[in-house]
């Protein structure tokens, strides 16, 4: 049961990251193209991890797979920031 | 031959991953071939993982697609001559070259597959797993590397000490970035600390788990470069003597641990019975520091200010 | 020997032998160590690909450990490339 | 327990480490460390001489599973050789470096680079053989790059990516090898290798790495930049040691490890490219403007005359008169060592007090610095093939087997490039005689002019005369490793 539902959480998490790369590739510029990659991409990573959590069964386990979502939000939740700030320094280029 | 899901998924990451090195190597723009030669790491590290390589996987992460890829991004600042006239061969040259391109692969594909499918045995595995409960660790990779073949990985050392001394020979480091704003310096000082927990986590697990010294030392130089990101100058590493201490440590545990055993009328690298776990952490620890000094001089890009007076102290004149 | 074990051997020799060619034709030193890279990276996807032994036996762990050598080599010659490269900008003519 | 195989190996690496940490007693440390290896090598040598080859398997695990290194006669007298040459070039490299600061720069990278080489000469394993060959590159790279002239950085890092190129042909041949056979020990590998298409396809690979590592033409492009704009020193082991270490594998592989796989085509095809690389390099020699470059082509024609040596031992049925042509062949790369380092040395001598080293600027050398030309006339002498030099009776063997096995071709190669070379020194003693006033300074620091001299002397009349002892030791089977017990 456990691992239906987390296959489950999985499935529902390449949606995110699909949606996420297609916004990368098809968005005009650099700030929609953010905002479609972290949105997605956190939204997916943390369904995965979910769904891992599940699989995998162990509390320790999950908790280390949830202190790399944590790790991961935090990182590109600083990254997306920086790439914002530098795109409006040199204003629109791409 | 069946072929499973496992094949076409397989097939979709090779065919993948030579996307990736083909449009890394053939575009003239160098930042877009930088980029995607990290892309690439990362995939080969999902292929070491589908291949039942993690200790590998996470040594590409860390030092292939990380480390490479944070000193390829920095040299982009360095401009060539040459890559103003980035021009291609002429085109009957090129075809020539695309042809012995193919030549090459194809031979080797061809001694590759026929070596793969008339040699089915296990080669050296069989000897690995039979010699593992010897060996003081339960990692094979780890049992190989610092037990069977530690001669390898002490030479190893000494070709990235080499390495080393070559880039501070060279001159002195790059200028230390400007310090950064608030929330990088958070992510810096937030980071930092939890990347040398987990060094000292993954050098611990190596020797039952994927993970051990390179891993862990690439892991303290991500350390050094997220400091250095953000704003550290060398006046903050450990002091210049301490330094050379550090680069040579590796080294000498491992020399120090392979003639203990000639005392004890064993041949050079032999661990004396039940010490092997135990001299195997302690070289693990020397060596992931002196790997990680070496990786974090190389991301500084020369030597630190003031290393040239270590020798020239106490000169009289 | 298994399907696994050929596709990524295969692949592991198109890279290398893709890397030796742009090593050699380039111009670009830094497209050149780029490539070098590449390379290198073709020929541990052979290894590894040798040790590979299907899903329920345990890999050889020789190829890996070799592998890992060979990585940390690489790192190094790269980090020296680019330092040498780095200084022939900055050394003057004579 | 035979753990005194270790030793030519760690003795320069714990000195390496030694110089690291006390920079300020770098050269001192340094020419202890030589020193040691030294006597470390001549015990191994004697050791080798008196009961044969001898191995070891590190850490106790059977060869296959683990390391072993092994030294017969052919290994145990390029050490000593190895160990002599970089004694001399470390010994003038204390007058050569000035600063303080050089010399700590130097001396840790000078012994990682004796490290290297020592641990080719001794390595049983494949894949060992490769991180040794790149420690070399590595180390060697670093060496040539000292200074930090934008020449000599440039042809350092067109070495480094070319040597790299090298090993990963290397390494594209040792996998298959551990594909095909499932070791990678060179003693299991021996009795294993059978002629077919892996062996073939890997060895191929193998040699052609080595091949761009030995410089052979025409892959030899990479070298005269690399060789003439190094520091002194470093050029003399570049040319009398480094290329030497590839040349070492390729005939451990081609006579030895691969000898049921190679063909007389093969064979061949390596004695064609020598024959034209003797030419060619003579040739350029000839027309150097500089004396550094006229060293380093005339190292790519010397080693030409190595490959000379493939088709003929191909042809020699197994016994005493291929023995004999084996034994010329250690003699002339013996010589060659000596003597280029020599040249190499005093040619150092002769930029640093004259301030340059153009050929046709020479004049007033001789009054000038009597003992560093003599030394030029000496290692001359060796290049030339003139007697008593080693190169001399190598030569005479060389001429011998090319009549005994009806290759005529290789006898007018031999001559021309004798004549070339002849040419090529003499045009230097030349200048070097003349009485211009190009070159005035004296020096009375022997740091500086001996260990030339030394090497001079050792590769014209030590190996000239005393051949027979290099033949004696060298010749019963040099490549016996595979008899060890």
């Amino acid at each position: 049961m456990t691992e239906l539902l987390g296959s489950l959480f999985i499935l529902a998490s390449l949606a995110f990251f699909a949606a996420g790369s297609i916004g990368l590739l098809r968005l005009p510029d650099v700030h929609a193209r953010l905002h479609a990659l972290t949105k997605a991409d956190n939204l997916g990573l943390g369904l995965l991890v979910a769904g891992a959590c599940l699989i995998g069964g162990h509390l320790l386990l999950a908790l280390k797979l949830l202190l790399v979502w944590l790790l991961v939000m935090f990182a590109s939740a600083i990254a997306a920031n920086l790439i914002a700030r530098h795109a409006m320094k040199d204003g629109e280029e791409s | 031959m069946e072929i499973t899901l496992w094949h076409l998924l397989d097939s979709l990451l090779a065919i993948l991953l030579l996307g990736l090195a083909w449009s890394a190597l053939s575009g003239t723009d160098l930042k877009r071939g930088v980029v995607l030669f990290m892309a690439f790491g990362l995939l080969l590290s999902l292929i070491w993982a589908r291949l039942r390589a993690p200790d590998l996987a996470l040594a590409e992460a860390a030092i292939g697609a990380g480390l490479s890829g944070a000193l390829l991004l920095l040299a982009l600042r360095d401009r060539e001559k040459s890559e103003n006239k980035a021009g291609q061969p002429m085109s009957l040259l090129r075809l020539a070259t695309v042809l012995l391109m193919l030549l090459l692969a194809a031979s080797f594909a061809l001694a590759y597959v026929t070596a793969v499918t008339s040699n089915t045995g296990g080669r050296l595995a069989g000897l690995a797993f039979g010699n593992l409960e010897q060996s003081g660790v339960s990692n094979p990779v780890t049992a190989v590397l610092l037990n069977f073949r530690a001669y390898d990985t002490l030479l190893e050392l000494a070709v990235l000490l080499a390495a080393t001394l070559g880039i501070l020979a060279l001159g002195s480091e790059r200028r230390p970035f400007r310090r950064p704003g608030v929330l990088l310096g958070a992510l810096v000082t937030w980071i930092s600390p939890l990347l040398v927990i987990v060094a000292g986590y993954l050098l611990w697990t190596g020797a039952h788990a994927p993970g051990g010294a390179f891993q862990a030392g690439a892991l303290l130089a991500a350390a050094i470069v997220m400091l250095r990101l953000g704003g550290m100058t060398s006046e903050q590493l450990p002091h210049q003597l301490l330094q050379g201490w550090l680069l040579a440590g590796g080294i000498a545990a491992f020399m120090l641990a392979g003639y203990l055993a000639t005392f004890h009328d064993l041949a050079f690298l032999q661990y004396p019975a039940g010490w092997a776990g135990l001299l195997i952490l302690l070289i693990e620890s020397a060596a992931m520091l002196s790997i990680a000094l070496s990786l974090g001089l190389a991301y500084l890009g020369g030597s630190p200010s003031g290393w040239d007076e270590r020798s020239s102290r106490g000169k009289r004149s | 020997m298994m399907l696994t074990q050929l596709i990524f051997g295969i692949a592991g020799g198109l890279l290398f032998a893709m890397g030796l060619r742009s090593a050699l034709i380039r111009e670009s030193l830094l497209a050149r160590i780029l490539a070098v890279n590449v390379s290198g990276a073709g020929i541990f996807l052979a290894f590894v690909a040798i040790a590979y032994r299907g899903l329920e036996e345990t890999p050889d762990p020789v190829p890996h450990a070799l592998v890992l050598t060979g990585i940390v080599v690489a790192v190094s010659a790269t980090a020296l490339a680019l330092a040498l490269r780095r200084r022939l900008e900055e050394a003057d003519d004579e | 327990m035979n753990n005194l195989l270790t030793l030519p190996v760690m003795i320069p690496l714990g000195f390496s480490l030694l110089a690291l940490l006390w920079p300020r007693r770098a050269s001192s440390i340094g020419i202890l460390g030589l020193l040691a290896t030294l006597l470390a090598s001549a015990w191994l040598a004697w050791r080798v001489a008196g009961s044969g080859p001898m191995l070891l398997a590190l850490g106790g695990w059977e060869p296959g599973l683990g390391i072993a290194l092994h030294a017969d006669a052919l290994s145990s007298t390029l050490l000593l050789m190895s160990s002599v040459v970089a004694l001399a070039a470390g010994t003038y490299s204390t007058g050569y470096f000035r600063e303080r600061s050089d010399r700590a720069r130097f001396w840790p990278l000078w012994l990682l680079l004796m490290t290297a080489l020592h641990a080719l000469f001794l390595s049983g394993d494949l894949f060992n053989l490769y991180v040794t060959l790149e420690l070399i590159g590595l180390s060697a790279v670093a060496l040539a790059a000292l200074g930090g002239k934008r020449k000599a950085v440039e042809a350092a890092l067109r070495y480094l990516i070319l040597g790299l190129l090298g090993s990963l042909l290397f390494l594209a041949g040792v996998a298959l090898i551990y594909a095909g056979y499932g070791t990678l020990d060179l003693m299991q590998l021996r009795n294993m290798l059978a002629p077919e298409p892996v062996a073939w396809i890997a060895l191929t690979l193998m040699i052609s790495g080595l091949l761009l590592k030995s410089a052979l033409f025409p892959l030899h492009f990479w070298l005269p930049p690399a060789h003439a704009n190094a520091p002194a020193p470093v050029s003399a082991v570049l040319s009398a040691l480094v290329v030497k270490a590839a040349l070492y594998l390729l005939l451990r592989f081609w006579l030895d490890i691969f000898d049921d796989v190679v063909t007389t085509f093969a064979a061949w095809l390596l004695g064609s490219l020598g024959a034209m690389a003797v030419l060619w390099g003579s040739w350029k020699a000839l027309r150097a403007v500089r004396l550094k470059l006229l060293a380093a082509y005339s190292t790519v024609a010397q080693l030409g005359y190595l490959f000379l040596f493939f088709p003929l031992l191909a042809a020699l049925p197994v016994g005493a008169a291929r023995d004999t042509a084996l034994g010329a062949l250690i003699l002339m790369a013996l010589t060659h060592g000596f003597a280029k380092s020599a040249l190499f040395l005093a040619t150092g001598v002769i930029q640093q007090k004259a301030g340059h080293d153009r050929i046709e600027e020479l004049g007033g050398a001789a009054r000038a610095l009597p003992v560093t030309v003599f030394t030029l006339a000496l290692a001359g002498v060796a290049l030339i093939g003139l007697p008593p030099s080693g190169t001399f009776q190598a030569k005479w063997q060389l001429f011998s087997a090319a009549i005994a096995t009806g290759q005529w071709l290789w006898i007018p190669v031999i001559a021309t490039g004798s004549l070339l070379a002849a040419a090529y020194v003499f045009r230097i003693l030349g200048y070097a005689f003349a009485s211009a006033e190009g070159v005035k300074y004296r020096i009375a620091d022997g740091r500086e002019e001996l260990p030339a001299l030394i090497l001079a002397i050792l590769a014209t009349v030590l190996l000239g005369f005393g051949s027979i002892w290099v033949w004696e030791f060298v010749t019963p089977g040099a490549l016996a490793v595979g008899e060890v017990p």
